[in-house]
């Protein structure tokens, strides 16, 4: 049934979609849209994980609830990447990642 | 080519396209709205991939839930008329290279490996046993991660919760 | 419970005890009771196991007990004392008994300084009484480690850069000795079969002579940082010249002595084929050690200089004595731990007694000082004999044990070794005799010095306390060293 | 059957227990009292030693027809191998027997006599403590029953000569001078330890009773290995010698003595004239069987040493004016006198007459210079100066003194029948036996003595009186008394049957004056009293013309051939510049200039590390990325 679309085409979607998010985290100032370029990165992986446990192992689970753990996970550094985002703001009226470099040394 | 290949192309392209926006587009709502678009177009995969539950919690729980926590706090911190500065292209062309060079590698290494099966009967999953296994203690049962998730997320609203709140906690106690 | 662990028992309940009194004079006498207690169960370990011998007991090792606590990796607390270790902890006990009452009048931060002074007391009896490589290693480290702290915090001068040179260079010893500590515990079973940390059963097994050759050195070099081996004796004048006036008696007196008794327990016990084969290399510089060191010592202006030299020359001796592996020198090298001890810890009580009196130690600005405070002047020139091996007093035991081992070597070059290390008395005479004339004989050379005050109780009984030992082993040497040899029968048996 | 002498162990442990009760109490006991404490267990010793000594030479140490080794106690005080053990114990034999009296008597006579000089000094107390002391070590060092032993209580004498001449500490010239003595002969006494070492690993014993059988298996080993030439044995005697001729001041470790005049005056008279410096001379005699058997070489070398020192200190002690420099130097001359009468004589029978000598000499020795330094003791006493340019006259004012100084030189002179006649005599005659050169030199020595005790003697108690502060008088009793039992003792010894009593092999013989040695040597030492005469007697100009005809000797010998010069320049320039100096800067900046090197480079990498640690969250991330990268690449397509 799924014999037109072999798990080659979801590997190769989530990889392009896994090093746009790299480059996305490699280049973005700013930490909102670096949070979104992980969250493409997740996103991604979640892909794999699915194709995987439907082709392979289809009588199984396990993908299918990593991928909701990840979901769950996903959620929650959302939640509290933002909160630090915010935080930072409020510290530094800014939130380009550049200008937040009190960490170095 | 079947509907379901069609299918697949589109959502394939719109997540491609819409991921590159994402990460390039210099204004930061229009970034977010990508992303947004690149998220329900996976769902549609999961329901491609006859995996309907899945799908929903990928539309409730990412395009619902994080995306419009994304833009709170993009409206929270930023202006969005505010454009931001093309980035150095040094950065940009070296970033590019990384990234397109580890995606060259990723993806030769999973074609050059064949995969023992690809075509699979694509039953739905009952709902019944997604909750059962979700809370089983048995060899199948996920009840320990879902339980260590639970603990994670009350730690991670909590923790939310106390980096956000606004000044040291000093400052707000009334002057004796 | 076994004895020998109240030894770590009782200074960590000292330290407790000084974590709940309130002020600085109740820490004093907390860590003075603690301190004599453990004066006194040393001394009960020592009557044990003199009764223990006389009952016919010949076993390596006496009171030992063990207790498993790290399975997979097959590391035991495992405790048990022979005749050299008994001698040394009475030696730490007594000169940290010596200490406590020296730091009396510490000022700053006195609770802190105790505690971290006892904890590295416990490090010290912790590593005579560990049969187990892992855990006398453990110990090792949290003997070494306080000094930092007390250096640091409670020194005089550049004490940072002293404290960092110091444990830097002791942590690099370390280093070297866990990689050796390692390439045991890896061959110490050579036939197959369980490794193990234990010294008595890697004893009964010979580690295979490759693996000596490479694990000797490192063993051997890891514990002669810390016994001043030249040339990596270096933090040792500066360090003490640093350190609090108890920090460099204990550090001096007992610390130095965790080199030379690893050197033997563990590198020469061990691995005596290496050892054998590799002697040479460390004689030359152990003679080096015994005679630069002297010299050095010659033209110090620094009194804590002169004795840090003069601690590099007479530990030199010590592994010096223990690379002539027989009985003899060994017994001598012993003899000269403890010796060395007492006396380099009297030196630096009375080091800081003085400095604490004329605010100053350039020796060029004092003078004539036993017409003003007489009971540190003789117990000065009663160190200054000890140290120059004048018979009566514990350092001409230790000395003549050692030559007369050494020279027994058949080895012409061994020989020729001991002449030249013979030479370091006279050496030795100079300077002590020119501290003696410069800062104590002579017209009082200030008039700031003449309303000093003698020593008070407390600094009588520290400095008492160390010269009983001096006296005690100077004129009756023939117990303490036969304790010493019969627990070498083993050892030498070994080598040979 | 020989006599139990078990209680000469008292002899050592009395002192030492009043050395303990004076170091600890003494303090309480303030001055006189301490004083008194002292000289009465003094007393009790000297009894003890005078007992000892009659009862050994009348039958006690008497067996197959001579006196034996008679080991009255011997405990073991350390084993240092299987086969070497330290001992400490008690050897009667006579010349140990000859030294306890020696010393105690000499002892007792210091500390009588210090009751009177010392009185009032700051730290009587101190100083009887120490005088105890050294009469305990001293005691100790002739009793030994084995080397070991010997060199311990070598050490204590050393160090109780040290605390003794540093009597006055607040004196940098005697604190300079007490340094200098204990680290010359500490110097001396490394070659003593290396001839013990080497010694015990020939023969593997300490024992002199071992040591000096002649049966023994030490001397029937004929010197063991031969290295550089000499046996083994040899190296060991020379070495051994070597601390005999620091503590006994031979040339050329002889430049401590003089300055050793620095302590207190009866100091020099017990320590530095009469007992401790002829420590030397009882070592060598002590293993005269081990040194003539085995290393006749050494006892060549010895012969040679004594007499150069005693004729190099003769010469010197003609031009000294420092009363107590002339003793001193008089007092190296004639311990030469004793080593070289060792080094020239034979084992056994009549061939052992230097032996004999050299012991007789010994005896008579400790009387009279002990007399004489007493005598300028109590002379100095009177005028408070040591220079004899400040002296004059003083026959009239202290009778005693003079009568009694006259006596103990004419002694020394060798006038018959006083004692010093005798044994001079004695030495001559087995030098004349061994070699014609040396005797010529002792006996221009002899002369030489003659003179320059008689130009102290006048130029001192004659002539014409000089300024004083306050006449001098005679001193109190408590010094005279000493003197004239000194001198009685000089007047007599000579009349003792020593030949009888005390040789190199136990068994008496008959020694009897060799008149044609006699006869010259008598003309020459008063020879040298007429020259005295003629130019002290009364001050004239003579002594000067003298001295400026022979104006280049005289400088030397004035600056006693700049040895003193030498040793400065060796300690100073060499060991202190070229050496110690050299050693602490390389310490300082080579080996802690490579610690601390390692340390900055150390530094200086990890500071260049640091530069990546920019805190710039997305080149961490780049770095990590590239990374990951190229590890995959390389796990992937490189490592197959």
């Amino acid at each position: 049934m799924n014999s037109g679309i072999p798990l080659e085409f979801y590997l190769v979607l989530a990889t392009v979609m896994f090093f746009t998010g790299v480059y996305g985290f490699l280049t973005r100032r700013n930490l909102i849209t670096m949070l979104m370029s992980v969250e493409l990165i997740l996103n991604s992986v979640n892909i794999n994980f699915m194709a995987f446990n439907r082709y392979l192992f289809p009588g199984k689970l396990e993908g299918h609830f990593f991928s909701l753990f990840v979901i769950a996970v996903a959620a929650a550094e959302a939640a509290v990447a933002i909160a630090i985002i915010i935080n930072i703001y409020r510290r530094f009226t800014t939130i380009n990642v550049e200008d937040v470099n009190q960490m170095k040394y | 080519m079947e509907a379901k290949q069609i299918m697949f192309a589109i959502f394939a392209i719109v997540i491609v396209v819409f991921s590159v926006l994402t990460v390039t587009s210099r204004r930061i709502l229009r970034a977010a709205v990508s992303l947004l678009m690149v998220l329900i177009a996976t769902a549609g995969l999961y329901f491609l991939l006859n995996y309907q539950f899945m799908a929903a919690v990928q539309i409730t729980l990412y395009a619902g839930g994080i995306v419009v926590l994304i833009i709170f706090s993009i409206l929270l911190t930023s202006q969005i008329s505010h454009k931001f500065e093309r980035i150095e292209t040094k950065k940009a062309i070296f970033s590019a290279l990384a990234a397109i060079a580890g995606a060259v590698v990723v993806i030769t290494t999973i074609l050059n490996h064949s995969f023992s099966a690809d075509t699979v009967a694509a039953a739905e999953i009952d709902m019944h046993v997604i909750g059962r296994s979700l809370l089983e203690t048995g060899p199948d049962g996920y009840v320990l991660p879902f339980e260590v998730i639970s603990v994670l997320l009350v730690a991670a609203m909590i923790g939310a919760i106390v980096i956000a709140k606004k000044g040291s906690p000093h400052k707000d106690e009334p002057a004796k | 419970m076994n004895i020998l662990t109240w030894l770590v028992i009782i200074p960590l309940l000292t330290i407790t005890g000084i974590l709940l009194v309130k002020d600085a004079r109740q820490t004093k006498i907390v860590s003075a009771i603690g301190m004599g207690i453990q004066l006194i169960v040393a001394f009960v370990i020592v009557f044990m196991y003199v009764n223990l011998r006389k009952s016919g007991n010949t076993d390596e090792m006496v009171l030992m007990s063990s207790f498993e606590w790290f399975k997979s990796l097959n590391i035991y607390y495992t405790v048990g004392v022979d005749g050299i270790s008994v001698a040394m902890i009475a030696l730490t006990s007594l000169v940290v008994f010596a200490g406590v009452f020296a730091s009396w009048e510490m000022e700053d931060l006195k609770k802190e300084f105790f505690i971290s002074l006892i904890l590295l007391s416990t490090g010290v009896f912790g590593f005579f009484i560990s049969l187990d490589l892992f855990t006398m290693f453990l110990f090792y480290e949290v003997a070494v480690i306080p000094m930092y702290i007390l250096i640091g915090i409670w020194g005089s001068g550049p004490k940072e850069y002293s404290a960092m040179k110091l444990t830097l260079m002791l942590m690099g010893g370390s280093a070297l000795l866990m990689v050796g500590l390692f390439g045991i515990y890896f061959n110490s079973a050579p036939d197959g079969g369980e490794l193990t940390f234990n010294i008595l059963e890697i004893s009964k097994v010979t580690i295979p002579i490759e693996a000596q050759r490479w694990f000797f050195p490192f063993t051997f070099v890891g514990f002669g940082v810390l016994g001043a081996l030249f040339p990596l004796h270096t933090w040792s004048p500066d360090g003490h010249s640093s350190a609090p006036t108890a920090v460099s008696m204990l550090h001096a007196g007992v610390l130095m002595k965790l080199g030379g008794y690893g050197a033997f327990r563990v590198a020469m016990f061990l691995m005596p084929e290496a050892a054998a084969e590799m002697a040479w290399i460390f004689i030359i510089l152990t003679t080096i050690s015994v005679v630069y060191g002297a010299f050095g010592a010659i033209v110090q202006k620094d009194l804590k200089y002169i004795n840090a030299y003069s601690s590099v020359s007479h530990c030199g001796m010590v592994l010096f004595a223990v690379l002539m592996m027989n009985k003899t020198a060994m017994t001598g090298a012993v003899i000269q731990m403890i010796s060395h001890g007492l006396m380099t810890a009297l030196f630096f009580a009375l080091i800081g007694m003085i400095y604490g009196r004329t605010h100053t130690r350039m020796i060029n600005e004092m003078g004539g000082l036993m017409k003003v405070i007489p009971f540190l002047g003789v117990a000065y020139v009663i160190a200054g004999l000890a140290s120059l091996g004048l018979p009566g007093l514990s350092g001409f035991v230790a000395e003549m044990n050692i030559f007369f081992g050494a020279f027994e070597h058949p080895e012409t070059f061994y020989r020729v070794a001991t002449i030249i290390a013979v030479s370091s008395i006279v050496i030795t005479a100079v300077y002590i005799l020119r501290v003696v004339a410069i800062l104590l004989l002579g017209p009082i050379r200030d008039n700031h010095f003449v309303g000093l005050g003698d020593a008070k109780w407390y600094e009588k009984l520290s400095l008492v306390t160390l010269i009983t030992g001096i006296v005690y082993i100077g004129m009756a040497p023939l117990g303490l060293s036969s304790l010493i040899r019969e627990s070498l029968i083993p050892i030498i048996d070994k080598l040979l | 059957m020989m006599t139990d002498f078990g209680y000469t162990t008292w002899i050592l442990i009395i002192p030492f227990i009043t050395f303990l009760l004076l170091s600890f109490f003494g303090m309480r006991l303030k001055g006189l009292p301490a004083g008194i404490t002292g000289t009465s267990a003094l007393g009790v010793v000297a009894l003890l030693s005078w007992y000892t000594a009659i009862t050994y030479f009348t039958g006690g140490g008497i067996a197959d027809g001579g006196f034996q080794k008679i080991v009255a106690a011997n405990a073991v005080w350390l084993n240092l191998s299987d086969h070497l053990h330290i001992d400490m114990g008690v050897l009667l034999d006579p010349i140990s027997v000859m030294m306890l009296v020696v010393i105690s008597t000499v002892s007792l006579m210091v500390h009588i006599y210090s009751l009177g000089y010392m009185k009032g000094e700051k730290g009587f107390e101190r100083y009887y403590a120490f005088l105890s002391l050294f009469t305990f070590s001293m005691m100790g060092l002739v009793v030994a029953t084995n080397i070991f032993q010997m060199y311990i209580f070598w050490e204590l004498v050393g160090v109780s000569s040290y605390l003794l001449i540093g009597f006055y500490y607040d004196r940098p010239s005697a604190v300079a001078a007490s340094k200098k003595a204990f680290i010359v002969t500490r110097f001396a006494d490394m070659g003593f330890l290396v001839g013990i070492l080497i010694l015990s690993f020939t023969t593997k014993t300490f024992d002199f009773v071992t040591l000096t059988d002649i049966n023994g298996p030490a001397i029937a080993s004929k010197g063991g290995a031969v290295f550089m030439g000499m046996s083994l044995m040899t190296w060991s005697m020379i070495f051994i010698f070597m601390g005999g001729a620091g503590k006994s001041a031979m040339f050329p470790l002889h430049i401590w003595l003089p300055d050793a005049m620095e302590g207190p005056t009866p100091v020099s008279a017990l320590i530095h004239a009469a007992t401790m410096v002829v420590a030397g001379v009882y070592l060598v005699a002590r293993m005269f069987p081990v040194y003539y058997f085995t290393a006749p070489e050494a006892l060549h070398i010895i012969a040679w040493v004594g007499a150069i020192s005693s004729l190099f200190a003769a010469i010197i002690a003609l031009t000294q004016t420092d009363i107590k420099r002339v003793l001193a130097y008089s007092t190296i001359s004639q311990i030469g006198y004793m080593i070289f009468s060792l080094g020239v004589s034979g084992y056994g029978g009549h061939d052992g007459l230097g032996f004999m000598a050299s012991n007789w000499h010994l005896f008579n020795h400790a009387m009279f210079k002990a007399l004489l330094f007493l005598g300028a003791g109590s002379v100095i006493h009177a005028v408070h100066s040591n220079d004899m340019k400040d002296m004059g006259g003083l026959r009239r004012y202290m009778p005693v003194t003079n009568i009694t100084f006259l006596i103990a030189c004419l002694t020394i002179a060798g006038v018959p029948p006083l004692s010093g006649f005798f044994s001079k005599d004695e030495i001559l005659t087995a030098a004349l036996h061994h070699n014609k050169l040396l005797f010529a030199i002792e006996y221009a020595v002899a002369g030489l003595t003659a003179f320059y005790m008689f130009r102290l003697y006048f130029s001192v108690f004659h002539g014409h009186d000089r300024h004083y502060h306050h006449t001098p008088h005679e001193s109190p009793a408590t010094m005279t008394v000493p003197l004239i039992i000194l001198a009685f003792g000089s007047v007599f010894a000579g009349f003792l049957p020593f030949s009888r009593l005390v040789t190199s092999d136990g068994a008496p013989f008959e020694s009897h004056i060799e008149w044609s040695v006699a006869i010259p040597s008598v003309a020459i030492g008063l020879l040298g009293i007429g020259l005295a005469w003629v130019m002290y007697r009364k001050e004239t100009a003579l002594p000067d013309r003298v001295a400026s005809f022979f104006s280049h000797g005289y400088r030397w010998a004035y600056n006693k051939f700049y040895i003193d010069e030498v040793y400065i320049f060796i300690t100073k320039k060499i060991i202190f510049r070229r050496i110690s100096q050299p050693v602490a800067w390389f310490d300082r900046h080579i080996v802690d200039g490579t610690m601390n090197g390692i340390a900055y480079v150390t530094q200086s990498v990890s500071s260049m590390i640091k530069g990546l640690q920019s805190g710039q969250l997305q080149k961490y991330g780049y770095v990590f990325i590239t990374g990951v990268i190229a590890l995959a690449i390389v796990f992937i397509y490189l490592v197959k």
